[in-house]
């Protein structure tokens, strides 16, 4: 959308420019002051507009948590399902309309967690989904309990003397389930994750962009890292990009150097390519290649 | 006014017109986390003292000739609640 | 509307129920399947396997059934007709999404070949332990739509009927099959595809801004509107009002599931699906459905050589329950007489409807083989005196 | 024949699924008559208890469809014969693989018994799998329950097309292997 298609006025200024995209008659949202998935939100909006999409050419489909609400604040076709299955669902939306993008929006802990089984196999199928987790290091919505992703030594409610156990690194796990795409950046790196957005929109296959991003009601407070501003700047101080970051060096340790880039970037075929191109050369002339679904 | 930001003045800044940019604060959708003010390239804004609706003080334009209309504190605000137009633009739109 | 025909095998087929039942998802238009493999329920998603490539569907082996119930809510959102297939562990792990379904009022069918529990359980052996499963395994309040098929030719059928149901009321129906019916092989006939109704998707014909997806019509089902045309709309598991959106409210609550429930209830008398013998003069009602009714035919035809009047009620509909239906018979008969290859499940809704007005008598069993006639017919004569 | 129970009984593997549907479409679409078929079997692929149950009606379709004192038993293994002997009809027929199966002799004595060496026949041609369309035909050869033309209709739908020589060769085998039989008890007096 441009500034000029905007008609819509709020008190006596124009109305945001992503008004468009976005259900601005649901705002204010629900996520804390400080909390980051506003931006990675922002973000996903300025990457379609970039990419020269419009919001009737994707759909958003998130499962449960703070980020899992972003589905009802993107004005798409969106979908709020259940904890941990969003991709699953996703995968059902883009098989069965393979002429749209399809984007699942998740946490950290909805996404490999109660999600996790779903997400490797999704990769490893190499699914036609591009898949944005926006990782706080805890489970925000239900109070700050241990996420697969909290830190060592990181405070939880159910780890009240500290977390002692490994935390998943996400890109590693994304890569070595067979992703074709995977990145990641702070909710500070506005321009790069924009950018990714944008590449990664514009790919097929499963792309996975993980965002770092402050919660800064419950895990930054129970940690005593300050605010969400302060995790911003601790984001600017202490990410590295490294686009060629050894397994090693992308792990995640308690307020440790955070190393951001665009890992891997390779193409294989997707599952729905693979699938039409095996039975093709399989079924000959048998094989009808699925039906759209929609109005006939 | 020279922005202190800059260690030296750019050779071709005499060629190259930055863009002038209009900020707008949509006031009642701010929850004041201070993003825009703490990363703004060019020191346009600062907290206001003021509360809005919700008990949040937020951004004030403290410098608009400085804006050079560069989009981020539209990206960095979590809120949708601030954002920046091209000041040719705002001319098209005024009525 | 008539069914496409290349997902019509018409002829005359000698199938076993699970491959009748696959065969009446192709036929009813289903074009997506999510599945895991289960005892006994896998031949469906197997012939599937094979068929889908050839008439324009889509199969996928998913990593478990959580996946496979996600998956078909997602491709029926867009805009295919789904089913997916399992058994008791499955059917289990499905219960969050079924619920989910429901919420969201998307169509899709979901068959279980009953097999016994609970847990593992028997995997290759029969029950009807997940009836009340069915009624009620998803949290929250809801009313479902489940079937029974007592052949493979209704098999076939009554998947058909399944995803039509599904798609005329938006929810998710139940085929209820059992492992006997699931592998019982018999002559299963099918039809011309221009003799099979199929019942489209409700797309709405709302412009996109004037458009409310959960706007009821005036059966109490709202329309659905196709992705990428400019809808934009939202779904959400969570309570929501006419717009889709959260709100999280007791009015909100009550409006959304208030109309969920209603929507079947209201629309009962147009689902039911009962076959019925001998009820008029009937001393005695025999009520079964799925393989039961037909182990309690000899035992029924014993019976009446006696001179009891034995009448026959089955369940082709088991949810919604003709509630009404069995207080009427009530007032008019001695007993109901209930086989089923379980402690006692569909029999408490018997119950609770006669409401004292006449003898229940359950005949029932943990599962793993059929009934034996002789314990029905016993139960009969027990009754009728 | 107008209402007969079939049991085939044996252990998995040996096709006892296959001969039921064989025999039960030969009946049901290749013939003007009904037949239901129900099995049994444990989780195991192969090696366990398995048994399908057929029955066949000329002039109705089947409601009860289960067998509770079948009038042919078709036992391939000493376990299906122990198991399912004991409610075969007083006027049965036992037809027997005869080198898995050892009846117990002069127990019933107005069964009709008739064993074949039918894992032999089917390794003579060449393919140990072809053991219950030996047996299928030696039920046609021994009984007026199926004709020849539609029972191999039926088989033709059953196996792959690269198999359905073969297995009408076993069958054809069975079949006059079961006539020769009857032919010698005939001539040896007895009542067939």
């Amino acid at each position: 959308m441009t500034v000029a298609e905007n008609k819509k006025t709020i008190g006596n200024i124009p109305e945001h420019p992503k008004s468009l995209l976005l259900r601005m008659d649901r705002m204010p949202h629900i996520w804390c002051s400080r909390c980051g998935i506003g931006i990675v939100v922002g973000c996903l909006a300025a990457a379609l507009e970039k990419a020269g999409l419009s919001p009737d050419d994707i759909t958003i489909t998130s499962g449960i948590g703070c980020t899992g609400r972003v589905a009802g604040y993107v004005k798409v076709d969106s979908f709020h399902t259940t904890h941990g299955r969003a991709i699953p669902f996703a995968v059902g939306l883009a098989l069965s309309r393979p002429d749209l993008k399809h984007v699942v929006f998740s946490g950290d802990g909805d996404l490999v967690s109660i999600g996790g089984n779903h997400f490797i196999h999704a990769a490893r199928r190499n699914q036609n989904l591009l898949v944005i987790c926006v990782n706080n290091f805890t489970y925000a919505m239900t109070g700050g309990q241990l996420a697969p992703t909290t830190p060592v030594t990181a405070r939880a409610t159910t780890a009240p003397y500290g977390s002692f156990e490994n935390p998943f690194c996400l890109p590693n796990l994304a890569i070595s389930a067979g992703a074709d795409y995977v990145a990641r950046w702070t909710s500070l790196h506005i321009r790069r994750m924009t950018d990714t957005f944008e590449e990664a929109l514009n790919r097929e296959g499963f792309r996975f962009i993980e965002i770092i991003a402050p919660c800064s009601t419950i895990y930054a407070r129970r940690n005593k890292l300050g605010t969400g501003l302060d995790l911003m700047k601790y984001y600017y101080e202490n990410s590295e990009i490294k686009h060629d970051a050894t397994a090693e060096e992308l792990e995640i340790g308690f307020q440790t150097k955070i190393v951001v880039g665009k890992f891997v970037d390779k193409e294989r075929p997707s599952y729905a390519r693979a699938m039409n191109r095996h039975l093709g050369k399989i079924l000959g002339k048998k094989y009808i290649p699925p039906e759209v679904g929609g109005p006939q | 006014m020279p922005d202190p930001r800059y260690w030296r003045k750019p050779f071709d800044s005499d060629k190259v017109k930055s863009p002038k940019g209009v900020v707008y604060v949509i006031k009642d959708r701010c929850k004041g986390c201070g993003f825009c003010v703490e990363f703004c390239p060019r020191g346009v804004l600062v907290l206001s003292v003021e509360f809005n609706k919700k008990g949040y003080h937020p951004p004030e334009v403290v410098h608009p000739d400085r804006c050079v209309n560069c989009d981020l504190c539209e990206r960095i605000c979590p809120e949708f609640a601030i954002y920046s137009l091209n000041q040719d633009e705002i001319i098209e739109l005024a009525p | 509307m008539h069914a496409d025909p290349k997902g019509v095998l018409t002829g005359t087929h000698y199938l076993d129920g699970d491959h009748a039942a696959a065969e009446g998802a192709c036929a009813a238009g289903c074009r997506f399947l999510a599945g895991y493999p289960i005892t006994p329920s896998t031949e469906v998603a197997e012939r599937c396997a094979l068929r889908f490539p050839m008439i324009g569907g889509t199969f996928i082996q998913m990593e478990d059934e959580l996946a496979s119930i996600a998956a078909i809510l997602g491709a029926s959102w867009g805009g295919l007709k789904t089913f997916t297939v399992t058994s008791g562990p499955g059917f289990s792990l499905m219960m969050e999404n079924i619920g989910l379904g429901i919420m969201m009022e998307c169509p899709c069918v979901i068959i279980n070949v009953q097999r016994g529990g609970p847990s593992t359980g028997l995997p290759t052996l029969p029950a009807q332990a997940d009836m009340m499963q069915a009624r009620w395994g998803s949290h929250g309040d809801y009313e479902i739509i489940a079937l029974s098929p007592n052949s493979p030719q209704e098999c076939f059928d009554l998947t058909i009927e399944a995803v039509n149901l599904s798609e005329q009321y938006r929810l998710p129906v139940m085929l209820m099959m059992d492992e006997c019916i699931g592998h019982m092989t018999e002559k299963v006939v099918i039809p011309l595809a221009e003799e099979i109704d199929i019942v489209p998707r409700r797309w709405t014909r709302e412009k996109p801004d004037t458009y409310l997806p959960y706007k009821p019509c005036d059966d109490l089902v709202p329309e659905i509107a196709p992705l990428g045309y400019g809808y934009r709309f939202h779904t959400t598991g969570l309570t929501h009002d006419q717009r889709g959106y959260p709100v999280l409210n007791a009015e909100t609550q009550e409006e959304c599931v208030g109309r969920l429930m209603d929507k079947v209830n209201k629309n009962a008398e147009n689902i039911y699906h009962l076959e019925k013998h001998n009820l008029d003069d009937a001393d005695v009602i025999l009520i079964s459905y799925g393989i039961s009714s037909r182990v309690a035919i000899p035992a029924v035809g014993k019976a009446r050589e006696d001179g009891i009047k034995v009448g026959e009620l089955r369940l082709i509909t088991v949810w919604p329950f003709p509630e009404n239906l069995i207080r009427e018979l009530a007032g008019n008969i001695k007993a109901f007489v209930m086989p089923e290859i379980n402690y006692g499940q569909v029999v408490l809704e018997v119950e609770r409807c006669v409401g004292g007005k006449c003898k229940t008598r359950l005949v029932g069993h943990a599962g793993g083989w059929v009934h034996d006639p002789e314990s029905i017919y016993q139960a009969i004569k027990e009754v009728a005196q | 024949m107008s209402h007969t129970d079939v049991v085939i009984s044996g252990f998995g593997g040996q096709g006892v699924i296959m001969a039921g549907i064989v025999l039960g479409k030969t009946i049901s679409i290749f013939s003007d008559g009904f037949a239901t078929m129900t099995q049994n079997f444990g989780p195991e692929a192969r090696g366990g208890a398995c048994t399908a149950q057929v029955v066949v009606d000329s002039d109705n379709p089947i409601r009860y469809p289960y067998v509770q004192h079948p009038k042919i038993l078709i036992a391939m293994s000493q376990e299906g014969y122990e198991k399912h002997e004991p409610n075969l009809a007083s006027d049965g027929l036992l037809l027997y693989e005869e080198e898995l199966v050892e009846p117990h002799p002069g127990k019933r004595d107005q069964i009709k018994a008739l064993g074949i060496p039918a894992a032999r026949i089917a390794e003579e041609f060449g393919n140990p799998m072809v053991l219950n369309m030996v047996m299928i035909g030696f039920l046609a050869g021994t009984s007026n329950l199926i004709d020849i033309e539609p029972a191999k209709k039926a088989i033709a739908g059953c196996v792959p097309s690269h198999f359905i020589e073969l297995n009408h060769r076993a069958f054809d085998k069975g079949y006059e292997y079961g006539r020769n039989k009857l032919e010698a008890l005939k001539a040896a007096g007895s009542e067939v």
